[in-house]
């Protein structure tokens, strides 16, 4: 096979698993050719579609940063069945990677503002790979903010790596929807805590991503704090099945998710056919 | 489904059965512990009652090439859980009597009544469904293209 | 069906008031077809039709496009136009709570046959361009741009149709048109179904097969029935429970069809509408008609007439033997 | 040579009989007489194409069958430690050399949507791409259009030979076959014997008369826009689909649908992956891992099925509409939607409604 076949995975293996909370785990995986690794690029907020051979293929968003060379990170929560069988691999199993697909965060153009991540669950996940991304390139970016809501402290993602973040000069609220015993930080849906910190929106640029209902409100309060929609980013999410343009189901009008997105700026959004 | 006579017995004969955790799969342990003979051909499935039979898990055996297929529960009026056997009755009744409609011979599954110490009994109906089985020789599915076919005019 | 559409529309614009909408039928895309319509508001009145195009059965619209079972806040009905084979799955849906018979008004359509589109192409020398099509007593007139066939009415109605034991509606709120006598008696054996018996096991399976391969899972069938009401939830897309591999082969065509058959055994009430929409014309209905000759001599029972009955896999006789 | 060629009506199987031994040839077939079902079948010596009246499934599984296998895979294990395993992949093509002969203009032009949507994107779909270079096309030029036809209100005409190699063209007696492309011409050239100048005469006027019928009444092109005006009027939705079935029926049948889904089939160790037929009318279509849908009812599905033919294809690929005029969908739709009329009803404003 010479020609390049769109639909064939790359072999790969699970080299380490993290469980981040009850419903969702972190597999980092390296692909089984060396060479195919070392050139392996991409940029951040690209996804991959993962394979288990025998259940099929679902998309996942790369979330480490290309930055970090070690592995590709995927986290993965409970819901359907490639991502059911997903969570049972162990160690040293074998999956299918078919990536770099997709389009990811203009970080070009956000270079010299200031950031805000707005982000609730798993869906910390596409933000993750361009915070980290930022972080190192620190100097690149003014202020960089997080508010990262759960539905309870034990639905946090990344917990291990918050001290990290700090450090590497990012503030971060967290929120959980309801009141918790030894909760120390904020409670409220994310919408509000955004409203209630309301940052600045000058020179800066938001990025959020959470749950369609999440992403609706947040939008809201964003526009509201006085950010422009080419101030706002988010990422979209379908059900995708071929990942690369062809097979149809993703479209939003003419746009296609999975090759036009699932980047977005929010005046791209509101060019949109309304059909999320 | 036609038999064809050159295909028979080229391959082990398997049959399928799906017996009530409370009777039949008793009945089929008390025929072990007592060391009565039984053919080797079935492939048994546990299940909790034959109310929880499905049609269409005898139909899909069928389709798949299963040669035979054997429902075993306990004896009506016995149900474990009073009356899921008498459900089971007459669905199992309706698909016996449909399956040769569609072609398939309907010999190939039987539904039967054993409890849990007729031991004896459930070596007769294991043995005697296997010797039906092995005459009707292995299933040979379904065609997968058909060349010509007749043609049926109602009216 | 006679044309009933003046008396049809006369009636209901007596009573719309009281009616929240009314299922009927409109004129197709040409003359050979139908469309359900739904009467929504006083002018649409006019454009309903009811006769011998009027094929499609519009409870499958009560249970699967609408709330058909809590009152209306203002007590006004859901309005359906019923044939009377569609009679009959109204009770099967009433049966099953799918419907409650205090929501709908039944207007009911004596019916001596709906036509199949398909018969007639293959009646008339050009089937291309028909202009018009309309029953004159036991004739069927058909014009083209060719010039005008006539024929006789029994060549070119639906095999259901030909078979019909109960044409007059078994439950209605009012009756359009005189009753009409039934060509089968209630116990006159299904003369389709004794086609079929009629081939050796080996031809039924060839005859199955031959029919069955040409399914392109398009679910029309699954979809027109009114008493498939799984709807999103069908088996057949699913993967879990998985009854159904993506393969297009034969296993996989029969297991639909035997799927589609056995959920409707005891319920189906041989409308016909599975047979009529399969765009490669296999006789889908043929399968069911089998299940229910199968239910009518063991158990008795037919689906569709008595509104308080259980359907009979539903239910059970411990005192039952000879099964 | 001229590039064309005479064959008689008693001569075709012969033709044909030929032709099947360079190819695998498909033809339009009676598949069942009782219903008068007529598709596209593999010819074999014997088999009658049925040219005179038209099939009701379009060509388009002989490019994208119903079922295709994407690859095969294994799993291998590891002789020395059998937890560890490695996985086999094996990609399968099938794409001998295909001519599709007795398709019509609309059949054959259906084509041109996948070609647009599989070669020329992003990414290259490479099983498409290869059964695609191994096919040709001898499509004839249609005389007999019905009552839902509406080719030329796309673009298109009975005599359009857009992507055919070759002309079938009915006269007196039989066929004037042409090569169109240098592949069909080569074909035709080693196939048969010149026509003589009286039937090359009638050949050209029976193109030229049929090319200038209009089949359709109302142009469809252009209304990409009325389409986005439309999208949140629901109330014209509900109009339109409320007899609807949510079949896939229309979409099965269309030569331009061409979405499908990728599963998996696995049994023991091994398995396939492929891709099968999907239909944007099911609720399953879009329906997401975490249980929402973007297209909850069939006024959304619908809605997208008009509008990517009408409105996002055009869209995206300068004019083009994905729709070939056949009328497969209004002929076998159960409930008699009419495309053409919810295309038109577009551009009407709710004032001219009531």
């Amino acid at each position: 096979m010479t020609e390049l076949n769109p639909y064939r995975p790359e072999m790969a293996t699970v080299i380490e698993i993290v469980e981040e909370t009850h419903n969702i785990r972190t597999l980092r995986v390296l692909l089984n050719d060396p060479e195919k690794m070392k050139a392996f690029s991409f940029q951040p907020g690209q996804v991959g579609q993962l394979s288990v051979f025998g259940y099929g293929e679902s998309t996942f968003v790369i979330n480490s940063p290309p930055t970090r060379r070690d592995y590709l990170q995927f986290s993965i929560m409970q819901a359907g069945e490639v991502a059911g069988r997903l969570h049972q691999l162990n160690v040293g199993d074998q999956i299918g990677v078919r990536a770099p697909l997709g389009n990811y965060f203009p970080y070009e153009n956000m270079k010299g503002r200031d950031i805000l991540f707005v982000g609730g669950g798993i869906a910390m996940a596409p933000l993750r790979t361009l915070l980290l991304f930022m972080l190192d390139n620190r100097k690149d970016y003014g202020d960089i903010t997080l508010i990262y809501g759960a539905r309870t402290p034990n639905d946090f993602c990344y917990t291990y790596e918050f001290d990290d973040w700090k450090k590497a000069g990012a503030s971060l609220i967290l929120t959980v929807d309801n009141e918790a015993p030894d909760w120390p930080h904020r409670v409220g849906v994310v919408p509000k805590v955004l409203a209630e910190e309301a940052p600045n929106p000058k020179n800066r640029i938001a990025v959020t991503c959470g749950p369609p209902i999440m992403i609706k409100f947040a939008l809201a309060a964003l526009k509201q704090l006085g950010y422009a929609d080419e101030q706002i980013y988010t990422t979209l999410e379908k059900r995708m099945k071929c990942g690369i343009g062809i097979c149809g189901r993703c479209n939003i009008g003419e746009k296609y998710v999975c090759i036009d997105g699932p980047v977005f700026s929010c005046a791209q959004l509101s060019a949109m056919l309304p059909e999320l | 489904m036609s038999s064809k006579s050159d295909a028979k017995q080229e391959r082990e004969i398997k049959i399928v059965g799906f017996l009530c955790n409370w009777c039949s799969y008793g009945g089929a342990d008390t025929a072990g512990v007592c060391r009565f003979r039984q053919p080797t051909d079935l492939r048994i499935i546990r299940i909790p009652c034959t109310g929880r039979i499905d049609p269409l898990m005898i139909v899909k055996s069928l389709i798949q090439g299963a040669d035979g297929v054997l429902v075993s529960g306990c004896h009506p009026n016995d149900c474990h859980y009073a009356v899921g056997n008498f459900y089971a009755r007459r669905r199992m009744e309706v698909l016996k009597r449909f399956l040769p409609y569609m072609g398939f011979q309907s010999d190939r599954f039987r539904y039967t009544w054993v409890s849990a110490s007729e031991g004896q009994i459930w070596q007769q109906v294991v043995t005697d469904f296997s010797e039906t089985i092995h005459r009707l020789g292995p299933n040979p599915g379904l065609h997968q293209t058909v060349d010509s076919a007749p043609a049926v005019s109602w009216f | 069906m006679d044309d009933k559409t003046n008396a049809l529309r006369e009636h209901v614009k007596g009573i719309f008031s009281n009616l929240e909408l009314v299922l009927g039928w409109e004129p197709g895309y040409d003359p050979l077809h139908t469309r359900p319509f739904y009467v929504r508001t006083e002018s649409d009145i006019d454009r309903l039709t009811a006769n011998c195009l009027s094929f499609q059965n519009l409870t499958r619209y009560l249970a699967k496009s609408m709330n058909a079972v809590d009152p209306a806040a203002d007590g006004r009905k859901i309005g359906v136009c019923v044939k009377g084979c569609d009679s009959r799955s109204l009770v099967a849906l009433i049966q099953e709570k799918f419907v409650s018979r205090d929501r709908v008004y039944v207007i009911g359509l004596p019916c001596r046959g709906t036509l199949d589109a398909r018969r007639i192409r293959a009646l008339v020398p050009d089937p291309a361009r028909i202009r018009s099509v309309n029953a004159e007593g036991d004739e069927l007139v058909v014009e083209t741009d060719r010039g005008i066939s006539r024929f006789a009415l029994d060549r070119a109605i639906a095999r259901k149709c030909l078979q019909c034991r109960y044409p007059n509606p078994v439950i209605h709120d009012v009756l359009i048109g005189d009753p009409v006598t039934p060509r089968l008696k209630i116990d006159a054996e299904n003369p389709s179904v004794a086609a079929v018996e009629a081939l050796s096991l080996e031809d039924r399976l060839l005859f199955w097969e031959n029919q069955l391969d040409r399914c392109i899972r398009c679910f029309a069938c699954r979809n027109a029935c009114p008493l498939c009401v799984c709807q999103n939830h069908c088996i057949m897309e699913t993967r879990m429970p998985k009854w159904i591999t993506q393969y297009r082969n034969m296993n996989e065509k029969f297991m639909f069809h035997m799927i589609h058959a056995l959920h409707l055994a005891g319920r189906c009430t041989e409308c016909g509408e599975c047979e009529r929409v399969c765009p490669v014309g296999i006789p889908v209905a043929l399968i069911k008609e089998k299940i229910n000759a199968i239910i009518y001599e063991m158990l008795d029972y037919e689906s569709g007439i008595d509104p308080e009955a259980v359907p009979p896999l539903l239910t059970f006789s411990p005192k039952e033997t000879g099964i | 040579m001229s590039g064309k060629i005479f064959v008689a009506h008693d001569a075709l199987s012969g033709l044909l009989d030929d032709l099947s031994k360079k190819f695998k040839v498909w033809i339009p077939q009676m598949m069942d007489q009782a219903s008068g079902h007529i598709a596209f079948g593999v010819y074999a010596p014997g088999k009658k194409p049925e040219l005179t009246r038209r099939s009701r499934l379009s060509p388009k599984k002989i490019l994208f069958p119903s079922m295709d296998t994407l690859f095969k895979f294994t799993y291998v294990k590891d002789p020395k430690d059998p937890v560890r395993y490695t996985i086999d992949l094996k990609e399968s093509f099938d794409n001998g050399p295909t001519l599709v002969f007795g398709a019509r203009p609309c059949d054959t032009r259906g084509f041109q949507t996948f070609d647009q949507v599989f070669l020329k994107g992003q990414y290259k779909d490479v099983y498409y791409e290869r059964r695609r270079q191994n096919t040709l096309f001898a499509t004839l030029v249609c005389q007999d259009s019905d009552t839902a036809c509406f080719c030329s209100s796309v673009g298109s005409g009975p005599a359009d030979m857009t992507g055919s190699d070759m002309a079938v063209i009915p006269i007196e007696g039989g066929y004037v076959i042409e090569g169109l492309t240098d592949a069909g011409r080569k074909l035709v050239e080693t196939s048969g014997s010149a026509p003589s100048p009286e039937q090359a005469a009638a050949a050209e006027q029976m193109k030229r008369n049929t090319a200038a019928l209009k089949i359709g009444e109302d142009d469809l092109t252009g209304y990409a826009d009325d389409l986005t005006r439309r999208f949140t009027d629901m109330d014209f939705w509900r109009e339109q689909v409320s007899p609807c079935i949510t079949c896939g029926v229309c979409t099965w049948v269309c030569p331009t649908c061409y979405c499908f889904s990728i599963t998996d089939e696995a049994s023991g160790m091994s398995g396939e992956r492929m891709r099968s037929w999907d239909s944007c009318m099911f609720y399953l279509y879009t329906l997401e891992a975490r249980g929402h849908n973007p297209r909850p009812t069939k006024m959304e599905r619908y809605r997208n099925r008009v509008g990517h033919k009408f409105s996002y294809f055009p869209k995206k690929y300068d004019g083009m509409v994905s729709c070939c005029g056949c009328g497969r969908c209004i002929r076998t739709c159960p409930v008699s939607i009419d495309i053409r009329k919810v295309v038109k009803e577009l551009k009407e404003t709710a004032d001219d409604r009531a």
